[in-house]
């Protein structure tokens, strides 16, 4: 349900209206950015949202993206050290 | 594709499948004993089956596929009433692509297409507006589905609607919440999830707290998920890890767009545009209170309800659901979508019987088209 | 010129001299097919070669719009026989062009139409030869639908077909998918998505040609088109008793048809192609193939994709980037945008 | 059989399993093409004798209603393309069929019309190999338009056309004239007329062939479709630089099309016929020839009805009943009943 | 054909032919001096190509073919009316089929057709009538065109929408009347002709009286005749016996239909539904008093000129006809179709200049489709 | 202008509209008689009528039919007569 996908905001179109360009891989759509308008709208530019049915719902957390990025990195390392302890502990076996 | 393709990173994913299995180990959960773990949202089961994780996962943890696909949980009786109103004359009927197949009892909006309804297959109820305003003389009705990821894009339309004083644009209104039918799972005697992947995209409109009172009360673990493979599966170790330490809290594996306390805008326009009706039939789940939404008396010359004459009312609801239809039991993890009588042989995606077959965010039809979990047909 | 309409009126349908004007200018003109009588009469060696064989074809056109970027339905319908005939392995000879054109058409529009599917014959090496125009009421048609047949000749000694596709063949493409399909949903603008895509429409005759030559073991071949790879696999591989896997990391996709395919919940394994097709050859002439491909400029995208197995369950089978595994079914219906 | 669809939705044309089922069930399993290939591969000695030449042609079908008196859409795209083949001397081989259905069109409507195709191909002797279905949405079609395509070989020796008509020639039909276009008038509805008739519709490659045998001096033949004996006409005597000189008393004509005519203001010379042949023979074989028609249904109302002349005037003149003499004109536009 | 065939008798006819070159050679016409005799009505001129009278009679009696086809005479500027009724939105448009061709300024019905307008094709106002019941949201305008033959059939449809209270329903009122036109003609002092050939259908409804001013008043010979050639051929002996003899009356050769007094019934409902306008505009002939019909104020509502706001004003006419268009002088016998500098150039039957090439009962197109007198093109 | 045609009519459908069937050489149409509606409609079945854009608009009269016929031949017969009378003459000379 609610398929969502990352845009990012290229151009404010309609100020009035709160519609703004948006591009996902090179597609263009307009969006209505109601829910993502702080005071001011050309700030939006260049930000990525998350888009659903032609509407930016959320700004997108640069922050929160690298936090949980670096968490999976980090996993990934643990499991490698892991996977040596445990490939190191059946070769002295 | 930024902030998707990195949260597909086979290395990365390889590692969680690994610190997923030595916790499910860890637990105890076998493939004879498995942790029950229900994704609610069908954009979770889409993915499940699309990256194949349902194969990748340890065998000991089994996803039980939720109620939360708004095509799949529509009730015919209301499709009977799209149906209805899209055949009148002069009206256009807009909706998503995914509706279009739903069996109502005559017919499906695609068969009524085909009979000569103008129905129109939309993105956005952007487009539905844009539809109005480009054939004034024509009735432009906008079928709302969907959670409450969709209810904002459709209150906002209204709002936009009344502001222009657009009088020939109208939603037929089925919005529905999540929440509420956790609950009546939850208070199913027979239930046996032991937690849940949370619909990230619910959460970035109404943030994390509605869930608290399944931790709280329920003592299950909820992660709300983004919908990327590695989203999904950090959000299985998450899980696993509450349920290892016997902890259950609310957690948001989804951060980078889940806010806590979810989209103040939307939220308003909720608000603003929508009251809840005093219960909704969900398909498979029969009658469930305070899980849909109507539009407010304020907007009513927007509600295709009142314009159409169309009441909703649990009084009309006793046309029968289709017979021998197991929707509703595999729906709350009871049966598995191959253990319904139906599978493969009555009910299949070229003539579904049950919503589970229709879209592919269905568990009947994910299990056939993309696990191969054919039958009869084969 | 004594055509002075603008637009197409019943009149232009009605057998008399308004239609023959019509056919005149703006068909037989360009055409130039051989004589005037009801039927082309037609001669070429090749077919009476012993063990040569007839290839015959055809397909109807319908798109919305008529013309998009990269192409309109006249190139469509050359094309789109051209390689019907071609992935059979044949020589296009000539070709029959049907017109059934909607009341109200701009004419300008029918020579455009007209000039792209001159221009593209040519391309292929063969003539139109025969042809015919109805005009049906508006409302009852939609702006012009095409109707090609194509004859082509089989050389003697040349017999591929799905029959012949053994596990163990790799699974070549000519380039990247998608382009057409992903291009026509955001021409006809009713989900107001716009990208800078261009249909990847082109006759595959000479490409095949080349193939063949390089890889004479070539087993079988499909143009991609309604229903994508997806369906054309599909229909192969059930018809070998095979099985087909993909590799998802070796499909070569577009970002902006990866883009379009995510916002509306679309899987681009089903997106139409108008210039791509799928062959199978053994593993070890995949690589005079794809060399020979990869000379064309229709082929400069040529890659492998996948290999068949013994049958193994399903028909054809995707390995994720991921390193999961699904099933690639046939489409049911027509591929709906999804919002949920 | 899977396919439970009553009306035929998008989804029979989205390149899934819905269009493989209605394909497969509707189409394929009544004309039985050879192979399932993209292209039919065929072979046939007369192809190959020297001297030999490949007739090919084409028509779009569009015809309301899709169902009439005497024949369907169906009947009409056999006879249509078997005619056009056995005009010029060719014998019919093989047909492509491409259907373009309207959202919506009855399934059991299709089944109807394919049975006819199928009947009808085996009355001419000649298989449906090839084809293709597209869909359309509703509104941007009308039912079924079908596009037959044909290929024919014109054995040795024969060789006809309106170029060899010389003046002198003999000018004979195989039968009454107008009945399809009158009875589509009636059937149509929408001028509340109606009449006991049947359409003309009928292949006419045995009786060319037929004549051809008795008459081996037949200079060139026309069926008289769109536009009628008059269009075909003048278009033969354009080219043959000849006038054809008609007598009135000798067209064959039903009292219901003179009357049908009379009301609506048109000129039965102008209506169309589907199972109506006009060719042009040496005076001196025209007995063995209406001989040899008569002898067969579809020419059991042979008969002669003009002569051609040098060049005077006119492409075609008519010498009425009455002694007097008019031009008979190429149509204009189409025939529109008159009231005043 | 019962009542037809009998009078297409090639004997008859060569019997009529040779009585005609006597009386002929007797009054001592001449191809030089010829005896014009104008047949008013549009269906004479029809017959006599169609059986090739022109080219059979003595060489001394010449036809003047009449303003009688009302196709020929409507002006453009009503044709650009109805186009502009025929394109609103709603609206089907129905005619008869010989109108569709008549070239507007802008375009005609054919091509507005082409460009989406809705227009039917009807044999009868009676199908319009059954359009309009069968069509009860579109507004069902029929096109009502004609002498007085036709008048009658629109004025009864009228009636029978109006008890049938048919509130979609209603006709842009074209007719035009007969005598008047004849009474212009004779009054132009160039005038050349000699007698007249009645129309026999008109006279089925308004009898032969109306036309005895002209014998009376001008002194010419008028014989109301039936369509068949042979009905053709006598009148013209009857025409040529009345000036041989040097009389002038108006004669009845089409007694088996045409009544004294016409028909009683069709002259009520005419004298209900119309009332002459002041004026009516007809193609080359310019405006001519009390020639045309309009609607009367009680039917008002089924009137398409108030439906729409179109109103006949003669002040509105002043849109330029064609230029170089020699219809009037053809219509009044001063110059024959050939003679006009447009015919076979700038004016043939698939690109018509003048309305007199439109129809095929149009004194150009006759000569260039029946007659062969082709031009330039050939 | 106004093409009419005869028709003879075959029964009365629908009296209180005064519609009845009229055939034209076999061809059928529902017409309008008011025009030619006396006081019993039913003795219209029969008779032979005008018809003009759907309604019935005048009577025919046979005997009216048949003096013309008759005319006709007469002056047929007189013609022929003239010619013989010229042809003799040439004879003579
Ligand atoms: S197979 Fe069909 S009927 Fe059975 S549960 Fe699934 S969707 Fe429902
Ligand atoms: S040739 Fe054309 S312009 Fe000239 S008089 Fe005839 S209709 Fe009018
Ligand atoms: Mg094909
Ligand atoms: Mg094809
Ligand atoms: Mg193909
Ligand atoms: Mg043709
Ligand atoms: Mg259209
Ligand atoms: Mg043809
Ligand atoms: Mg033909
Ligand atoms: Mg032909
Ligand atoms: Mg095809
Ligand atoms: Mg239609």
């Amino acid at each position: 349900m609610c398929l969502g996908i990352p845009g990012r905001i290229t151009a404010i179109t309609s100020p009035d209206r709160l519609m703004a360009m948006a591009e996902v891989s090179g597609v263009r759509r307009e969006v209505n950015v109601a829910c993502v308008a702080g005071n001011r709208l050309d700030d939006l530019v260049g930000q990525w949202a998350l888009i659903h049915v032609g509407f930016a719902m959320s700004l997108i957390d640069e922050d929160e993206a690298e936090k949980t990025l670096l968490a999976l990195k980090d996993l990934g390392e643990a499991q490698e050290t892991l996977e040596q302890m445990a490939a190191s502990q059946e070769a002295l076996q | 594709m930024k902030f998707a393709s990195e949260f597909r990173d086979p290395a990365a994913a390889r590692a969680l499948l690994s610190a997923i299995a030595a916790r499910a180990d860890q637990i105890g959960a076998t493939r004879a004993h498995p942790i029950h773990i229900m994704e609610i949202c069908g954009g979770h089961t889409h993915s499940i089956f699309r990256y194949g994780l349902d194969k990748l996962i340890h065998e000991g943890v089994e996803f039980i596929h939720g109620p939360g696909c708004p095509v799949c949980v529509l009730p015919m009786a209301r499709v009977d009433e799209c149906v209805e109103i899209a055949e009148r004359p002069g009206v256009i009927f807009t909706t998503f692509g995914d509706a279009m197949r739903v069996p109502g009892h005559r017919k499906s909006l695609l068969q009524a297409k085909a009979d000569g309804a103008d129905i129109r297959m939309v993105y956005s109820p952007l487009d539905a507006l844009e539809l109005a305003r480009r054939n004034p003389e024509r009735e432009v009705v906008f079928f709302g589905l969907g959670f409450e990821t969709t209810t904002p894009s459709t209150a906002l339309s209204i709002q936009q609607a009344a502001r222009e004083g657009l009088a020939n644009f109208s939603v037929f209104c089925n919005h529905i919440t999540v929440p509420e039918p956790i609950k009546a799972l939850l208070d199913d005697p027979d239930m046996v999830l032991d937690g849940f992947i949370g619909p990230g995209h619910v959460s970035m409109v109404i943030g994390t707290h509605p869930y608290d009172f399944i931790a709280r009360d329920y003592g299950k673990p909820l992660v709300v998920a983004g919908f990327e493979p590695t989203d999904l599966l950090q959000s299985v170790l998450m899980v696993l890890t509450q349920i290892s330490l016997g902890r259950a809290a609310v957690e948001n594996q989804y951060a980078r767009v889940v806010p806590e306390h979810g989209n103040p805008v939307s939220l308003a326009a909720i608000e603003d545009v929508y009251e809840r009706r005093p219960s909704f039939e969900w398909r498979g789940l029969g009658e469930i209170d305070a899980s849909g939404l109507r539009i407010r008396a304020k907007y009513a010359a927007y509600d295709a309800e009142e314009k159409f004459g169309i009441g909703y009312a649990a009084a009309s609801r006793n046309v029968p659901e289709i017979e021998g239809c197991a929707c509703g039991a595999v729906m709350t993890g009871k049966l598995k979508p191959t253990q319904c009588p139906q599978f493969g042989t009555g009910c299949t995606p070229e003539m579904p019987l049950g919503a589970l077959m229709v879209s592919s965010e269905g568990a009947c039809a994910a299990y056939w088209q993309y696990a191969g979990a054919r039958t009869a047909a084969e | 010129m004594t055509l002075r309409d603008i637009h197409v009126t019943m009149a232009h349908g009605g057998g008399g001299k308004a239609m023959r004007d019509l056919i005149d200018e703006v068909f037989t003109a360009v055409f130039q097919p051989p004589g005037s009588e009801d039927q082309a009469r037609l001669t070429n060696d090749a077919l009476s070669e012993p063990g040569a064989r007839l290839a015959f074809t055809t397909d109807s056109f319908v798109v919305t719009p008529l013309e998009f970027p990269g192409g309109d339905i006249g190139k469509l319908a050359i094309c789109g026989t051209v390689n019907d005939l071609a992935v059979g392995g044949a020589r296009p000879l000539w070709l029959s062009a049907a017109f059934v054109i909607e009341e109200g058409c701009e004419i300008a529009l029918l020579r455009r139409i007209v000039a792209t599917m001159a221009e593209e014959a040519a391309k292929a090496g063969l003539r139109i030869v025969t042809g015919d125009t109805k005009v049906v009421e508006r409302g009852k048609g939609d702006g012009v639908f095409i109707t090609t047949a194509g004859i082509g000749v089989i050389p003697p000694g040349i017999d591929i077909g799905a029959a012949k596709i053994r596990p163990g063949d790799a699974v070549i493409v000519n380039g990247v998918l998608g382009d057409h399909g992903a291009t026509i949903l955001a021409a006809r603008g009713d989900l107001a998505l716009s990208a800078d895509l261009v249909s990847d429409c082109a006759g595959l005759g000479h490409l095949m040609q080349a193939a063949l030559a390089a890889a004479p073991g070539i087993s079988a071949a499909r143009d991609c088109t309604r229903g994508g790879l997806a369906s054309a696999l599909n229909e192969m591989a059930a018809e070998a008793n095979v099985t087909v896997e993909l590799e998802e990391a070796r499909l070569p996709l577009r970002p902006e048809v990866v883009g379009m395919c995510e916002i509306l919940g679309l899987d681009p394994l089903y997106l139409a192609n108008e210039g791509r097709l799928v062959l199978f050859c053994p593993a070890d002439q995949a690589d005079a193939a794809l060399a020979a491909m990869r000379a064309l400029p229709e082929g400069a995208g040529a890659t492998i994709i996948g290999h068949t197995l013994e049958r193994c369950g399903a028909p054809v089978t995707l390995r994720t980037a991921f390193g999961g595994a699904r099933i690639v079914d046939m489409l049911i219906g027509e591929q709906l945008p999804r919002i949920c």
